[in-house]
């Protein structure tokens, strides 16, 4: 709606007349006066412009549903039975309603984008100015912001112009939102196109948040050799004063960083974090630490580590404050989407305020400036230091008394009925009790740091803990390296590794995106980014994932950081940074369209889609994804024909997009040199799914990585990778290989002689190489062909 | 109207609740009355110790009395060969449970739909997500879980159970099957 | 975070250079610089601005949680076991948990009326221009957007100043859902405090898009004796051609009614409606008929009466599609919220449009241009109408038909099991077999038409059809009338009644609000109000209650909109028209404040909430609300401290806001004018509270009228009604009379005897009538008092 | 480990489901058992028929034998005491709800809180969410349903029942009314 409004923003007009101080009209600048590039079809879409591009795709891949349980309770008039075909009191089914959950978390979580970006640019516009400049890698990077060009149709040059995205964004989200309630939208279907609106605002907002906090701090600008930053709980020096920083929204964080180093503490006290703030942090500051993923957060605080938390939003353990009490630790919460019932402190004193928290008399505090922040967090760490010393702050059980913890364990197995990875603590235990921890330490491994168990356990075993003393040797040497977070891709990688990604024969980019709710522990998403790095696909890693991956050592002690380069080229492991830095990863795929195939992005989704499509061989693996932000993350991926692989609890998603190789007549595009209709085979054969295991999912890696466009080089290189893993992994041949095999030239010269038999046997004739698309709107229309 | 069912059917998390399976007769009858059925194995069947070996052997034994075809999930293809059997096809455990709601499918073997699921093998959670998708999207399929933990969603399942009772359960299961028990 | 920016809207400035026509700069209008009324604190309102003030509140009135099941499914580390104390594996417990889910609601309430509002002015300034006045009732109504004027700090005066609010409205409503993810607020209050402010934001959306459509079309301008128009099955000519429009959104309906009217097909078309869409109709029209509330959808539908049905948004049923095939009426869905998996025919030639639905080639399509909804409805209508006659399209059974489907009845008891009301269908069924139809007529009263019942018949009993066929009688004699929305309150009728109002001498103002999800049919609405309007309360209703209200007849034949007049002042029953006209019942109480007792209302909420809730004796009754829009209102009408009363189906929001009497500390206040604090009584005694009969809901809406400020006189009035009330209906005196006597001078003269010996048994003292606030803000601060 | 709960417990809706009144010696128990007992009633105490009959006989032994506090909800004291029965003390369902939450709250005579509630006369839908609400808000009070229909969120519930097999069980509970049995 806002598509052919232009919001000028003005600089303070408190008082009334004559006081228009800053009025700064930008026109020319937002509707890109100095961009010659022709206007596409849908700047600004509404999600109505793009239905059919979705319907599109929806056709090929069709929902599947898995329901949480059988019941809406979405209103007063529920809960209403939705099982066998049953329509509730408002008359939705249940493949809308599923639909419609759907919709609601792909509108959480781009609202948390979207909100998280609208509060860092507001905060860096008043304290930077609106006239900031983007700049997100200097001259390395002309095509500044792919998605937003692509999506909004404007080139944003300062931190205002951001403004219009996000007012644009928060438009777009309020709506989709509206078509939540109960009585609204009843076609699944077009619930689906909705969550795709959803999912590309989403990454609107990621690349803005980004850009923004990209053009103001000292992170690295596009820089693929940014530094190594440490990693772990092992690298923590716990005898200086310790800060913790938890969540996504860096200010704060900055400026704790900087109280410090103005005032020659930064060698005096550890800055640590937790989840994307850390990531981000150490863009700025890779001398910080970063602690782990998410599910870090109950064992480094019940460690005692931490003096000081300070919490900002997303990703947060709502019972922080508990915990942090528990360990007499001050808790600092610096965001209004976190107040966590605190008073809010900001206009306060700052001496009155440490000395409220140092000396306990209040468990925390809520301030929301940022630099009163940095100077609270750190002046009362300093000095909690000391107070803690007095005091019980760990609660990891010695050895002794893990033995004692573990004899009172009834076996009553209600502990690994209420855990997400239905741990076998009970036998642990019982080995446990008699001195042996390895089975306990085992199960560290693979805990997530819920702590449901331990709310079931009715002989009171902190189990958590238990796991973490166990693991104790493990948890010391947890000393790892990650490269810190370098933000987009320059233009000049996207030129160089353009025509070998979309002739398929740099054989895919994977990228590895998401929480830590792992199945088996985060080595797994290790195991997989080094398998495709040494396999010479671009392995790209953003947020937790990112962590996951520096949290191993090969032989040689180097962590894949270490092992292989971050450039976004064949056998990268490039870590982009935090959740936000997602967009970077669409970004890529949109810049090959621009960069390399020189395809208009200005407000041009649909056909830049059906490029990436059909021939950017990229896929997602959100291995441990967990929230309604990745859900929106994954669904700006579909959108743009990209296909994401979840782990075993990304079932609980509710909804697959799968398609079918069985059913050929879903396989054709258009060949846009002659409007006809080519089958290309099942590529890409689905657009979300979950893999059981991770040897299913490096397959589904490899075999999601084709596309029509591929040359037989191309494919015969993919199909390679794609029949040796399912050899190695499954322990068998594909049984579907003559699907993805065009020609006789597709066929992996290694294999020849294995795979010929099986292309005979099932027939297999020669097909074209189409120019492909799925829109006639992209056919030439040359001799007379429709 | 069972005991704990809720009056307002919907009081509690789902309607419809699977059927324990009481004594494997129930099983064999079902099977009987099955025109065409099907076994998915999920990748905890390789899992090792006692499940293992327990589902490995009802496998081998459903292969050959019923010559019922069994569809394996994941990874597990050659590993299961390893033990001895081999299954029929292998696919993704969300492929198979999307083809299974299409009632265009046309089976494994060009035949068409099946109308009785054995499943096996997998965790908890994963599978309580494949069966309610089963449950909603192939209503008229029945589909029987073998692990010894209840799942709700099933049309029948084993309830919560020890390892060794559960043995005992499909051994049970195992000494009904005969040609004649087709 | 717009505080501090102006929005300054440009009309297309599609093409670079030189092309800026309509540059439009609002900033003296928008910002006020015609406004001389001092600036307040909090102009366009962050959540956190607020908070101060909602926790006050919540102070006083504590949730009261009651969850729907004892898990949480929002993300994939669930679910999770919240019950008996235990946290999620996100470390958030039950009671932030439940709030969260009512912030869930709320924001999806406000987005909804939001999305609609820029729907609409969007919609109006493509048609009428930016410039168009804002007119809500010329020279009567001067204040013309009080609500707007006390969050904004603006007063809009064109349809563009609108889309400054909208901007605010859509970045606030983001933030508010972003914090519903998880892993962000943690503190149940903190929730409740940002479900506050979604209220608050809602009401402001409401005024909105109400104000836009009263000012372009020919709404009732704050029209005290706006016509009656016609409501109920029985009304409808169903000889000729008749239209169905369903929802929220009017413009559509609109110009069906200009397009019959250019066209001379006024007298020969029927254009009936059900919900807002409905009332909203009849406000441009008012031969136009209103059929029912939202819960007539089913019941209207299947009588085959309607030929063609339009659809817009909101309240509409997700089975429409399936529900008009089965009886051959071609559906026009004209949103994009309900595309209904439909195909979007708007670009095409309404010729093959309307041949492909008459034809029943298709069954339905998609127009989002109102103009052409207008075109091909009622042509549609009128040649649908013919082939209608020759095909089954009513399926209301004959007598004969329904003896027969009733005997099929095995008296499973499933369908009573199913239903919302428990209603006792195999009863009624047993009787009916036999002929008698009685029983079944009866459940037809209580019946809200949602289906479920026939879901759950494996007897595959058309149950809902078979009560409307028993009360086939009483359907047809449906007929009744209802004053057509009149929108907002003048300011002469609040000079008029702000004093006995805010003296407590008019006893009250009670609102009747909100959707049909009636526990035991409209009948009790309508006899509330007539209660009240009798007691000379000042009743106003909006939305489907205002329906339900006109449902009724007196012993004369009268409607209660006939038997009471339609002005703001005591014994009035006013009808201020749909869903988003709620936004003048707050403006009304907000007026009170400013017009009255001249507070300035520019960016000053606090202030305002307080002088309403101690001030205004304002109840909200929401007897059948369901939806989360009604969740929304009533958090608006909370934060500014007016209490809501809802029906049994109510408690299914899971969170009541309630007070404790026999806590006295609760109820203190300050007095302005000393700064002391005094003890008031618990008035008024709840926010949020189900009843779970009529009469438990009369007694509350005569209770909670009180408030502190009133005089003697004015409580005494109250206190006749309450105690009045009380004695009839419960068969017994109140036991807390004491409470609310603070000085003999309270006691009601007619009840003296029988209260003088209460009072002097539970020990009154004379207490002052103090000038009551909850804000040290408020307090003169004379005589060095605090 | 009953037979049909869900192993992962937060599979269905709820964890922790109503105990079923076999036999009233249970409740006679917890009678004995409870240091301090209240009776609350709802508006559909008094909807007339045989549910009325039992419920206001069981309510008058409850008040004479044991002297359980009875309290009514929504407007049914005066219909009430027109069947015989003068409760204790009247308040909302939801203030009564609110108050057994608050730990804090010192009951209708001033002594405390109370540790056994009996309830009865509800519509299905709304006491569903009282007990809801009790479960989570006053998880240590022990709350028993009197009403024919199962109710999941109660510490101990009938389950559904035809109207004379419910009264024959209150009546049962009635035989064992004694002041011994206190
Ligand atoms: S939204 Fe529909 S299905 Fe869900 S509870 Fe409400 S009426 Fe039932
Ligand atoms: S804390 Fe770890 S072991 Fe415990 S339930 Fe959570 S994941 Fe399982
Ligand atoms: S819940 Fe506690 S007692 Fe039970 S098996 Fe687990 S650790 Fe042992
Ligand atoms: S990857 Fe997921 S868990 Fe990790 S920080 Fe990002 S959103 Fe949070
Ligand atoms: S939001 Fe929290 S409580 Fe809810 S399912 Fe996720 S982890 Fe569990
Ligand atoms: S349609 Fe009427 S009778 Fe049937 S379940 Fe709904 S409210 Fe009850
Ligand atoms: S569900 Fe059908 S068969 Fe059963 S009682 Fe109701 S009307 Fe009769
Ligand atoms: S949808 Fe979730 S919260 Fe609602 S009943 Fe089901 S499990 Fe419970």
């Amino acid at each position: 709606m806002n598509k052919r409004n232009i919001h000028i923003s003005l600089n303070e007009a408190k008082s009334s007349a004559g006081s228009l101080k800053g009025l700064d009209i930008q026109v020319g600048k937002i509707k890109g006066e100095f961009w010659d590039e022709k206007e596409g079809p849908t700047p600004f879409p509404d999600h109505i412009d793009l239905r059919n591009w979705d319907r599109t795709l929806l056709a090929r891949y069709k929902p599947l549903y898995l329901p949480f349980c059988d019941l809406c309770c979405l209103c007063t008039y529920g809960k209403c039975d939705l099982s066998g075909g049953k329509r509730g009191a408002c008359g939705i089914g249940m493949e809308a309603q599923q639909s419609r959950i759907v919709l609601l978390a792909a509108c959480i979580g781009a609202a948390t984008h979207t909100s998280h970006g609208r509060h860092l640019v507001t905060h860096l516009i008043g304290k930077y100015g609106r006239r900031t400049p983007i700049n997100v890698g200097g001259s390395n990077v002309d095509v500044e912001a792919p998605v937003i060009r692509l999506v909004c149709g404007i080139k944003p040059k300062t931190l205002s112009d951001l403004e219009t995205v996000l007012d644009y964004l928060e438009s777009q989200l309020t709506e989709l939102l509206a078509t939540a309630h109960t009585g609204q939208e009843s076609d699944p279907i077009d619930f689906e196109s909705k969550v795709f609106h959803a999912g590309m605002l989403d990454h609107v907002a990621l690349e803005l948040a980004d850009m923004a906090q990209i053009s103001v701090f000292d992170f690295p600008k596009a820089d693929p050799d940014a530094e190594l930053v440490k990693l772990g709980l092992g690298t923590i020096d716990s005898k200086k004063p310790v800060i913790l920083v938890i969540g996504h929204n860096v200010p704060p964080a900055v400026d704790i960083i900087r109280y410090s180093q103005k005032h020659d503490l930064s060698d005096k006290i550890e800055v640590t974090g937790i989840c994307c703030t850390a990531i981000d942090l150490t863009r700025q500051d890779p001398h910080a630490k970063i602690v782990g993923p998410i599910s870090w957060q109950l064992r480094y605080i019940r460690s005692g580590v931490p003096d000081v938390i300070v919490v900002d939003e997303q990703c947060v353990r709502a019972d922080l404050l508990i915990e942090a009490g528990n360990v007499s630790a001050p808790l600092i919460a610096t965001s209004s989407k976190n107040c966590a019932g605190l008073v809010d402190r900001t206009l306060d004193n700052p001496d009155d305020i440490i000395s409220d928290l140092v000396s306990g008399k209040v468990p925390g505090v809520l301030i929301l400036d940022p630099d009163k922040v940095g100077e609270i967090a750190v002046r009362t760490a300093v000095l909690v230091k000391e107070t803690r010393r007095t005091k019980k702050v760990s609660f990891i059980p010695t050895d002794q008394e893990l033995i004692e913890l573990a004899k009172r364990c009834g076996g009553c197995m209600e502990c690994t009925r209420a855990c997400p990875n239905e741990t076998p603590i009970p036998e642990a235990m019982k080995s446990a009790a008699l001195g042996n921890f390895v089975s306990l330490a085992e199960i560290y491994d693979s805990c997530i740091g819920c702590g449901r168990c331990e709310d079931v356990c009715n002989k009171d075993i902190p189990i958590h803990n238990t796991l973490v003393a166990a693991a104790r040797k493990k948890v010391i040497s947890e000393q790892f390296f990650v490269r810190a977070g370098r933000g987009a891709i320059q233009d000049i990688e996207i030129r160089e590794v353009g025509g070998p990604i979309v002739l398929g024969e740099i054989p895919g980019v994977v990228a590895f995106v998401g929480c830590a709710n792992f199945p088996k522990g985060v080595s797994e998403v290790a195991e997989m980014a080094r398998e495709f790095a040494k396999r010479r696909y671009i392995c790209v890693a953003s947020g937790c994932s990112a962590m996951a991956i520096g949290m191993y050592k090969n032989e040689d002690g180097q962590t894949p950081y270490e092992e292989y380069h971050g450039r976004f080229e064949a056998g990268g492991i490039v870590n982009v940074g935090s959740c936000v830095s997602n967009a970077h990863i669409s970004g890529a795929a949109i810049k090959i369209a621009s960069i390399f195939a020189k395809r208009n992005l200005r407000g041009n989704y649909e056909e830049i889609a059906d490029y990436v499509y059909n021939r950017v061989g990229a896929v997602g693996v959100a291995w441990g994804a967990m929230s309604q932000k990745a859900a929106a993350i994954a669904s700006g991926f579909w959108r743009l024909g990209i296909p994401v692989i979840v782990g075993p609890h990304g079932a609980k998603y509710r909804r697959m997009l799968m398609g079918r190789k069985d059913n050929e007549e879903d396989w054709y595009v258009y060949d846009t040199r002659t409007g006809e209709k080519v089958y290309v085979g099942p590529v890409p054969e689905h657009l979300f799914i979950t893999a059981e295991t991770k040897e299913e999912a490096m397959v589904l890696i490899a075999k999601l990585c084709m596309r029509p466009n591929d040359t037989s080089r191309g494919r015969s290189m993919k199909l390679t990778h794609y029949i040796d893993l399912y050899k190695r992994l499954y322990g068998i041949m594909p049984d579907d290989i003559h699907l993805y095999i065009r020609s006789s030239a597709d066929i992996p010269i290694t294999m020849k002689e294995e795979i010929l038999p099986i292309i005979t046997e099932k027939g297999q004739s020669d097909q074209i190489i189409p120019d492909p698309t799925l829109l006639t709107s992209q056919i030439r229309k040359r001799n007379g062909a429709k | 109207m069972a005991d704990q069912d809720p009056w307002i059917r919907s009081e509690m998390g789902g309607t419809k609740q699977a059927h324990v399976i009481s004594k494997p007769e129930i099983m064999v009858a079902m099977l009987k009355k099955s025109r065409r059925s099907l076994v998915i194995i999920g990748n905890e069947t390789i899992s090792g110790g006692k499940r293992t070996e327990t589902l490995i052997k009802l496998i081998l034994k459903l292969q050959n009395t019923y010559h019922t075809p069994v569809l394996s999930t994941a990874h597990i293809f050659g590993k299961l060969i390893a033990h001895g059997i081999k299954p029929d096809a292998n696919l993704g455990s969300m492929e198979i449970t999307g083809r299974l709601c299409d009632p265009q499918w046309k089976g494994l073997d060009g035949n068409g739909q099946y109308d009785l699921i054995f499943v096996a093998g997998f965790s908890y959670t994963l599978l309580s997500l494949l069966l309610s998708g089963l449950k909603q999207g192939a209503p008229d399929t029945k589909v029987i879980s073998l692990d010894p933990k209840y799942h709700p969603h099933a049309t029948w399942s084993y309830p919560n159970m020890k390892p060794d009772a559960w043995q005992a359960e499909i051994d049970r299961f195992i000494s009904l099957f005969s040609p004649d028990n087709m």
